[in-house]
């Protein structure tokens, strides 16, 4: 029915962009020149007027018409027959009346049952027209009005660019507001666990130790929650894993961009990309039984002991997966930068190097720099390949050798294990989520700061 | 249409469920959606509520706990059935490549225990070699991967492994403990003393993915691992079981409980749900029936160590009568 | 050069800076130093491209080699008698297949009479098989009653066996030692119950009854416990359906919202602040977007778990940053000369971005795209919290509103099962899945070339 | 700021500009006016406090050394200068009257209305053909392709330019020479038909034939609109411009009628400025 | 193409061009000598068999219509048209007697030596101060920082921009004006002391004072340089080179001494076009 309805309302708007546009034929009296915008922007503002709100207001009507029909339903039962039944019970019956709407009869439900079904199928008919009928006859109105509003000064060009503000807005609202809600979600849980581990405690403590009871009656040693071996393990990796990709992917970059010929480019930089696709389950494998072997063996030939899963091989496995970040951000971003400032370079006998490290180099440093800081911020979230090839106990080092652990390791850990929910170790799982967020906020600030003061605009 | 069969729950009755989730599919019933989410994730879903959104059966490495149960009673999801499915064996194994072992529970306790009596006094694991723990076991290094501490697989290891060392008379030092004190107190020691794994590197956290413990194993023929018999049933070829006090680890040992690590395995049927979800006491009867559930059953075959028949009946009364626990 | 002309230069030249005497010891070493400089990015370019591409080699390689079995299976070719007296010629599917497939089996062996020999002999065969005959029935009811033959596939450990995976035999353990001490003796896979199933596989080699066609289940199937027969059908299907809604989400959003806050919105802090923002959105760890998807589509709008449309929405607002990010970049690689140029002309700021913008910076934007998409279509953490992990052994219902799996949480899963197939089939899938993105990426890098140009 | 009009008169200016009253003929019609115009850079200012009134259908030049303010000037009047993050214009700019600046004025049709060559040519990445046509499409000044091609061949013919491309009108704008592309400039500008045309030494990269074809343009452009025009050469000024404005180191120094600025400059730095032209 | 060297002479090209020869004076050092180079970009031919010798320390002005290939010949002789990719170079080039095309030619050392200034003005987007210290920094000229500094200021001062700039030496170079730009670049070009400059238009955006700046700039390099000059005021041409070259349609239609193109041309079309700037 909803697709149906979507079908319908497209139609409708663009009959309405048709209309629109040839009402401003019409009144422009066949010299488009008169209008104060083109005949297309009329149709568009017609169409987008038709078309948005009617969208809404189905979408709206669709969200709200199950509550509402539910709460109907319920109202609409004899209330003898649901007195005294428990919420949950009351939901089971809304379950099964449901159920035998939809046709799946079986067992013998109560004849209460069967009447509401039939109640409930009624009224889903007759709100599932209703929305039909009221869309269509809202997008009509609007169609007319709007249409009539159509004259040669009629300024539809700025009423269009207005409303793609709108939309544009709202795109950009749709970012914030996950940010929101991601803030919110983490903190109402991050809330309820500094209710019982002291806050101090946990941003300044050194000791990682969630092992707290998942059996009940059953208490275990420590249950230390420091959260800066974590923190300092998360960038150790991340830290590895841009030393791996940084310099791969900014070479290969520099490569494609001014080396290399136009078909290797052509070629090389979508199999780069390929990189970045290989599922992270794959890289974590990888990491474990390819890389972490050879490193302890290599390690071991050099009489140097090197953990099984040390921090070393989980970063630069991640490297690995973000080298297209750098190189594909990179290439683009040398490729903008406009052939007179090559031509500036090489006029002064400038070899090919210096061209780039200090002409194309600083102008595509945005774009370089996004990339970059986009990759960091991937090292920092990424989930798989650390909850596979890092540790999960928490040592404070710095020895790239060792096991470290990250906060997406404890995340996952502490999630999705066979250990119930409230209890303090899962509501870590969010205050470390929460830090994490905070913290690479304010590292995302200071990298803004640091570009817009590099930052060369060319031309 | 209606919506399907819903079950979450435990990654180790997963295999199982879905099994049986299969075959009633295949022999014409709406195909249920099985999810892994853990025991306890699943634990919190199912016991959110009544009602088409939540889901109807959720497996579990360990029974119910009070604070779950509390949950499900505050959401009205007070009718639950509990079903005990069979055992899971745990498995100690290491590479083909490497020595055979046999081992005691108590020097499995001593090599991966956070702490372990020397002298008289609880100190921090000093075994750095098998051989250092009993000079009859090879010189190597100790190396054992692990589940982590999320996992109910860690949990049922230190339960049947550590506990049951702690609780027996086989160390002196846990004997004069339990002597010395009243039952209480001395449980609170076990649960204290005696529920670590070490942190200092032999024992390393692998994850929840058991069959990266078998690839590691392979690459390090020194390793040893710990995870579901299953994985070691199918990868025979390559690893070779630690025997435990002399008993290697058979769908018979381990049904009849002379190989010492098994645990049970269960899935909760929310009863409310039963009349109101096509397919789902057909569902239950697949499932409980004994061609999955009983000896030669279907699920024997993925690995299930099967009940003995008094407790298969049993459990076959509880799933189909919808008795309330 | 030559030496005269080394020696002009240097005449005249004289007067000038000596320095500027290109032929000079000190002017040579130092182009050559230059040229050093050079060639060792050249170098350091190439060798980073190189390095890249044999990672991505290796990684491929590795899972062609582990994967490439997966892509046959073997089976056994069976004559049934499809006895009318047990098919109900109505209702064909609701048959029980399972004894009469066994039985058509166990009859090419007829010395084996044990009941215990007997139920291993008929292991050697898939339990999926029984169900290979019902389907064929179902579809070809006119051949009830006549004898067909059909392939049917064997069961994991024969499968594995045929292929090479496992061995027959395997070093015995020494006498004395513990240690397998390689002294030759071998003993029989305990995989394996027992020597006899070994002669009985022989002789289905030896008869000639053993076949390995391409493995086309793999792709039509839906998920199953058993190896030989799991597909990725479901999976693939809840793939590209969550990516279609990722993308449907991502890249109109993600454009206008880079759009708005690099071409339109004010230079403020408030839309700094936005721009912070969106960079740190990329720095949130997968699953806490598992989380919030969880909290939000399924907990509060109460969407179904486990469909790919709130997968995809998941994946949306996680491949959004990168979206947008690389859109702005883009978009400020676009020299103010053009916007300028339109504007002089007296186009509005939107047509300037629409017309000319826009165009230019499509290169970006499709990177962006490129990376973000490939990075939805292989992340598995949140849709483990979504349940788009779940276990779905039919493929009757696809549809945005319909349980589903992903393909990277089919290998998840997979790659988290006992059966020793699933290894195999594990890498298959993810060759798929490499299949399945570079087709993906195959339109959109043709886009990005068609786009590209240097001005 | 009202209807005083019909005078281009140059008020007194603070120091170091000397004043200067010239009036404008009074049946001339002022079509662009500018009062007091400031403009900054960030923290360096590049114009002072200019008063300047264009007569419509005249041309009007701008001369000056270079870096005094001309392409600043020019760039207020169809408020180009928006675009530059840093740049900040004060004072009031009236086109027919009718403030520019205004917070109801239509940007978008005020640019249509005064259209700008640029100094430096920047042709679009496309082909010769859009180029040229892009203005008029956006407008909706052709109703069908027939249309759009005479205009785009008329313009590109009245820029001297079509004879040199007419094979290769597919191919990018931005393969053209220099002095090409700025004619290709100069075309897409005169396409729209825009009332006030602001050219940037539009016949800098030209040489003298296609500068000639040029400056025939915009005295053919003038029967219907306005031109004000940068140039740095006095020849060419004087061969085309009615008016002239003299500006140095942001200031409006001296504006008057062409042919006594070049041969009676009152101000002594116009002098000095002229006769400079010579060594 | 050995050493007839010392005369630049103009061989028979194919039609349409007119033979002529002009003898160079036999004292004067052929500093870059072009033999039949034709230069295609893409499909279109952009210069036809061009034969031309360039004296050392004179100044050779290229003249021409608009898009006749002045700017292509001149980026021949740095090898700046190896950057655009479709654009194809034939014929030989010699730099003091060697093929600059040759495969062992180091590009970088030529273009430290042969130097330009580009048509449309491209400062790096750093700040003034590095535009022009960029040269000299890479090729090393400069010691250390007040060298450095020295050169800079020497290459501004010369180029008429110091005084403008100087208090704004770290403001980006892109924030200039047109013509400040201009002599920016000119700067640039002149800081590394190329033995060859080749100028494309550099006057083109100078108003006459700083045109005059340039021009005195461009006789004092002769000295010891090498200049190849395109511009498009035959009064530049006149007062600053030696020797001219008119180009048509992509040939090398007549050369000769300065004063004799101008008064005296032989090619008829060099007669239009001469003549033709007067209308
Ligand atoms: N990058 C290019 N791609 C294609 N054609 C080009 C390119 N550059 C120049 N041309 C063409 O080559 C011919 C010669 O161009 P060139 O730039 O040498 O002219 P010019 O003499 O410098 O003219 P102007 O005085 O206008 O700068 C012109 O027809 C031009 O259109
Ligand atoms: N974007 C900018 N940022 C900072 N300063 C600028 C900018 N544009 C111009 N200026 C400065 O403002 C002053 C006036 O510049 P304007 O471009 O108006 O000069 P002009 O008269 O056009 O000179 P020219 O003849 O060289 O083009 C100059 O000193 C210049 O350096
Ligand atoms: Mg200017
Ligand atoms: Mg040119």
């Amino acid at each position: 029915m909803f697709g149906s309805l979507l079908i319908i309302l497209l139609t409708l708007s663009v009959l309405g962009f048709y209309l629109g546009r040839q009402k401003a034929f019409v009144v422009a009296g066949g010299k488009r020149s008169q209008l104060h915008s083109r005949p297309l922007y009329h149709g568009l503002y017609v169409a987008a007027l038709v078309g948005i709100p009617t969208l809404l207001l189905s979408l709206i009507w669709v969200f709200l018409q199950r509550p509402v029909i539910d709460a109907l339903l319920l109202q609409s039962l004899d209330p003898k027959a649901i007195t005294g039944l428990s919420i949950a019970e009351l939901s089971l019956l809304k379950s099964e009346i449901k159920s035998v709407a939809q046709g799946a009869i079986f067992g013998d439900p109560k004849p209460i049952v069967i009447e509401a079904a039939d109640r409930l199928n009624h009224w889903r008919e007759i709100a599932n027209w209703a929305m039909v009928a009221t869309c269509i006859a809202i997008g009509l109105i609007v169609l007319i009005a709007t249409r009539s509003k159509i004259a040669r000064l009629f300024r539809a060009r700025e009423r269009v660019e207005h409303l793609l503000d709108l939309l544009m807005i709202a795109a950009s609202v749709l970012a914030i507001l996950t940010t929101f809600g991601i803030v919110v979600s983490l903190t109402i849980e991050s809330l309820r666990f500094f209710d019982r581990i002291p806050f101090f405690e946990f941003i300044f403590g050194l000791n990682w130790e969630p092992q707290i009871p998942i059996r009940e009656g059953q208490v275990t040693g420590g249950g230390a929650f420091g959260a800066i071996p974590v923190y300092v393990g998360t960038f150790l990796i991340a830290l590895i894993a841009m030393l791996v990709a940084i310099p791969i992917g900014l070479m290969a970059a520099i490569y494609l961009s001014e080396y290399a010929s136009r078909k290797m480019r052509a070629i090389v930089k979508p199999l780069l990309e390929i990189l970045a696709g290989i599922p992270t389950v794959v890289y974590g494998f990888f990491a474990v039984l390819i890389v972490a072997p050879a490193m302890r063996n290599f390690g071991a030939m050099l009489g140097v002991e090197i953990a099984p899963n040390s921090a070393l091989a989980a970063g630069a496995v991640m490297g690995i997966m973000l080298i297209p970040f750098i190189s594909s951000f990179s290439d683009d971003a040398i490729s903008a930068v406009p052939r007179s400032l090559r031509e500036g370079a090489y006029g002064l006998g400038a070899t090919k190097s210096e061209t780039i490290i200090d002409v194309l180099l600083p102008a595509a440093l945005p774009g370089i720099a996004s990339g970059i800081l986009l990759a960091v911020s991937r090292a920092i979230g990424e989930t798989m390949i650390v909850v596979m090839a890092a540790g999960i106990i928490a040592t404070l080092t710095f020895n790239p050798l060792a096991p470290v652990t990250t906060v997406t390791v404890q995340i996952v850990t502490l999630l999705i294990g066979d250990s119930e929910f409230d209890n303090p170790k899962t509501l870590a799982a969010f205050a470390l989520g929460l830090t994490l967020f905070l913290l690479t906020l304010a590292l995302n600030v200071f990298a803004l700061r640091i570009v817009r003061k590099y930052r060369e605009q060319y031309d | 249409q209606a919506r399907e069969i819903k079950i979450v729950g435990s990654s180790t009755v997963f295999p199982y469920t879905q099994a049986v989730a299969e075959e009633f599919a295949r022999s014409g019933g709406t195909a249920p959606t099985v999810e892994s989410t853990g025991t306890g994730g699943g634990m919190k879903i199912f016991c959110s509520g009544i009602g088409e959104q939540y889901p109807d059966i959720t497996g579990a490495s360990r029974a119910m706990k009070s604070s779950e149960k509390q949950l499900c009673d505050k959401n009205g999801v007070s009718d639950v059935s509990e079903v005990l499915i069979g055992y899971d064996g745990l498995s100690i194994a290491n590479s083909r490549k490497g020595d055979t072992l046999d081992l005691t529970k108590v020097q499995i306790y001593k090599a991966l225990a956070s702490k372990v009596p020397i002298d008289g006094k609880l100190i921090d694991n000093p075994y750095k070699k098998w051989s250092d723990i009993d000079a009859s076991l090879p010189p190597i290094a100790i190396i054992t991967y692990g589940p982590p501490p999320t996992s109910g697989t860690r949990d049922a290891f230190i339960e049947l492994v550590f506990h049951k060392v702690c609780k027996g008379d086989k160390l002196d030092f846990w004997q004069k403990a339990k002597a010395g004190m009243d039952k209480s107190a001395f449980k609170e020691m076990i649960n204290l003393e005696c529920t670590a794994m070490r942190q200092d590197g032999p024992f390393i956290e692998a994850g929840e993915n058991d069959n990266l413990i078998v690839q590691r194993l392979n690459a390090d023929p020194n390793a040893v691992g710990i995870f579901g018999y299953s994985f070691l049933f199918e990868n025979m070829d390559t690893l070779q079981a630690v025997k435990i006090a002399s008993v290697e680890p058979t769908m018979d040992t381990i049904g009849d409980g002379s190989y010492g690590i098994s645990r049970p395995l269960y899935f909760y049927i929310k009863n409310a749900h039963r009349k109101v979800i096509k397919g789902m006491q057909e569902f239950i009867e697949a499932y409980v029936s004994d061609d999955a559930m009983g000896e030669d059953g279907y699920l024997s075959e993925r690995g299930l160590v099967v009940l003995p028949d008094d407790e298969l009946a049993a459990s076959q009364a509880a799933a189909l009568d919808a008795k309330t626990m | 050069m030559t030496d005269i002309l080394d020696h002009q230069i240097a005449e005249r030249d004289k007067l000038a800076n000596p320095r500027h005497d290109w032929a000079s010891d000190n002017a040579r070493r130092r182009i050559k130093r230059r040229y050093g400089r050079d060639r060792l990015l050249r170098i350091f370019g190439l060798g980073a491209v190189i390095t890249a591409l044999m990672l991505l080699a290796i990684l491929i390689a590795s899972l062609t080699y582990t994967g490439y079995v997966a892509f046959y299976t073997t089976k056994v070719k069976v004559e049934i008698f499809l006895d009318p007296q047990k098919i109900d010629r109505e209702n064909p599917g609701k048959t029980k297949y399972r004894k009469m497939t066994k039985q058509a089996f166990n009859a090419y062996f007829p010395e084996v009479k044990n009941r215990k020999d007997k139920r291993n002999l008929s292991k050697i065969l898939s339990s999926g098989a029984q169900y290979i005959v019902r389907d064929y029935v179902v579809s070809h009811p006119e051949l009830i009653g006549q004898t067909v033959s059909l392939n049917l596939p064997l069961s994991d450990p024969f499968d594995q066996l045929q292929k090479g995976v496992i061995p027959r035999r395997i070093d015995a353990p020494g006498k004395n030692s513990g240690k397998n001490d390689g002294n030759g003796e071998k003993m029989l896979n305990p995989r394996f119950k027992s020597e006899k199933v070994l002669v009985w596989f022989d002789t289905l080699v030896a008869r000639d009854m053993l076949s390995s066609p391409f493995s086309w289940e793999l792709f039509v199937n839906a998920d199953s416990r058993f190896p030989e027969l799991a597909g990725l059908a479901g999976a693939f299907t809840g793939s590209l359906l969550a990516l279609l809604v990722c993308f449907l989400i991502s890249f109109p959003v993600g454009i206008a919202a880079a759009i708005y806050l690099e071409e339109f919105a004010p230079k403020n802090r408030f839309t700094d602040f936005v721009e912070v923002n969106i960079n740190n959105l990329a720095a949130v760890p997968s699953v806490v977007f598992g989380l919030l998807a969880l909290a939000v589509f399924i907990n509060f709008f109460g969407l179904p778990r486990s469909v790919p449309l709130v997968g995809g929405m998941a994946l949306a607002l996680m491949t959004l940053p990168t979206i947008i990010v690389s859109t702005r970049a883009a978009l400020k690689a676009v020299p103010p000369s053009i916007r300028e140029a339109a504007l002089g002309v007296g186009a509005s700021r939107h047509e300037v971005v629409l017309h000319h913008v826009l165009p230019l910076a499509m290169p970006g934007i499709l990177t962006g795209t490129i990376i973000g998409l490939a990075q939805a279509l292989g992340e598995t953490a949140p849709l483990l919290l979504i349940g788009m992990n779940a276990f779905i052994p039919s493929i009757e219902n696809l549809g945005l509103m319909e349980p589903a799996t992903a393909l990277p949480t089919q290998i998840f899963a997979w790659g988290d099962s006992p059966e020793r197939g699933f290894v195999s089939r594990t890498s298959a899938a993810i060759l798929v899945l490499i299949g399945f993105l570079v087709m993906m990426n195959l339109v959109a890098i043709y886009l990005r070339q068609k786009f590209e140009r240097k001005w | 700021m009202s209807e005083k009009a019909m005078n281009m008169n140059v008020e007194t200016p603070k120091e170091p500009v000397n004043a200067m009253n010239f009036q404008l003929p009074k049946e001339l019609q002022v079509k662009v006016k500018t009062r007091d115009v400031n403009v900054h850079y960030g923290e360096k200012q590049a114009l002072f406090d200019i008063n300047l009134d264009v007569p419509a259908n005249h041309v009007v030049s701008l001369i000056g050394p270079s870096g005094c303010g001309k392409s600043t000037y020019l760039r207020c009047l169809n408020r180009m200068n928006d675009i530059i993050d840093i740049a900040r214009v004060s004072g009031q700019i009236e086109l027919d009257g009718v403030d520019i600046y205004d917070k109801n004025i239509d940007v978008v049709e005020l640019r249509a209305r005064v259209g700008m060559v640029f100094q430096k040519p920047n042709p679009f990445p496309k082909s010769i053909f859009d180029n040229v046509a892009y203005g008029p499409r956006i407008h909706g000044l052709a109703d069908n392709k027939t249309e759009l091609e005479e205009i785009v061949v008329t313009s590109l013919q009245k820029a001297g330019l079509f004879d040199e491309v007419k094979d290769r009108l597919k191919d990018s704008g931005t393969g053209l020479s220099g002095g090409q592309q700025q004619r290709l400039c100069i075309a897409r500008a005169i396409a729209t038909k825009p009332e006030v045309i602001l050219m940037d030494e539009p016949a800098s990269a030209l040489d003298p034939i296609a500068t000639a074809v040029i400056e025939e343009l915009i005295d053919e452009l003038r029967q219907n609109f306005t031109i004000i025009i940068v140039t740095h050469s006095m020849q060419q000024a004087a061969r085309i411009s009615q008016y002239t404005a003299f500006f140095h180191l942001g200031y409006l120094v001296e504006v008057g009628d062409t042919e006594q600025i070049f041969t009676n400059p009152v101000d002594r730095r116009t002098q000095d400025y002229i006769t400079g032209r010579f060594g």
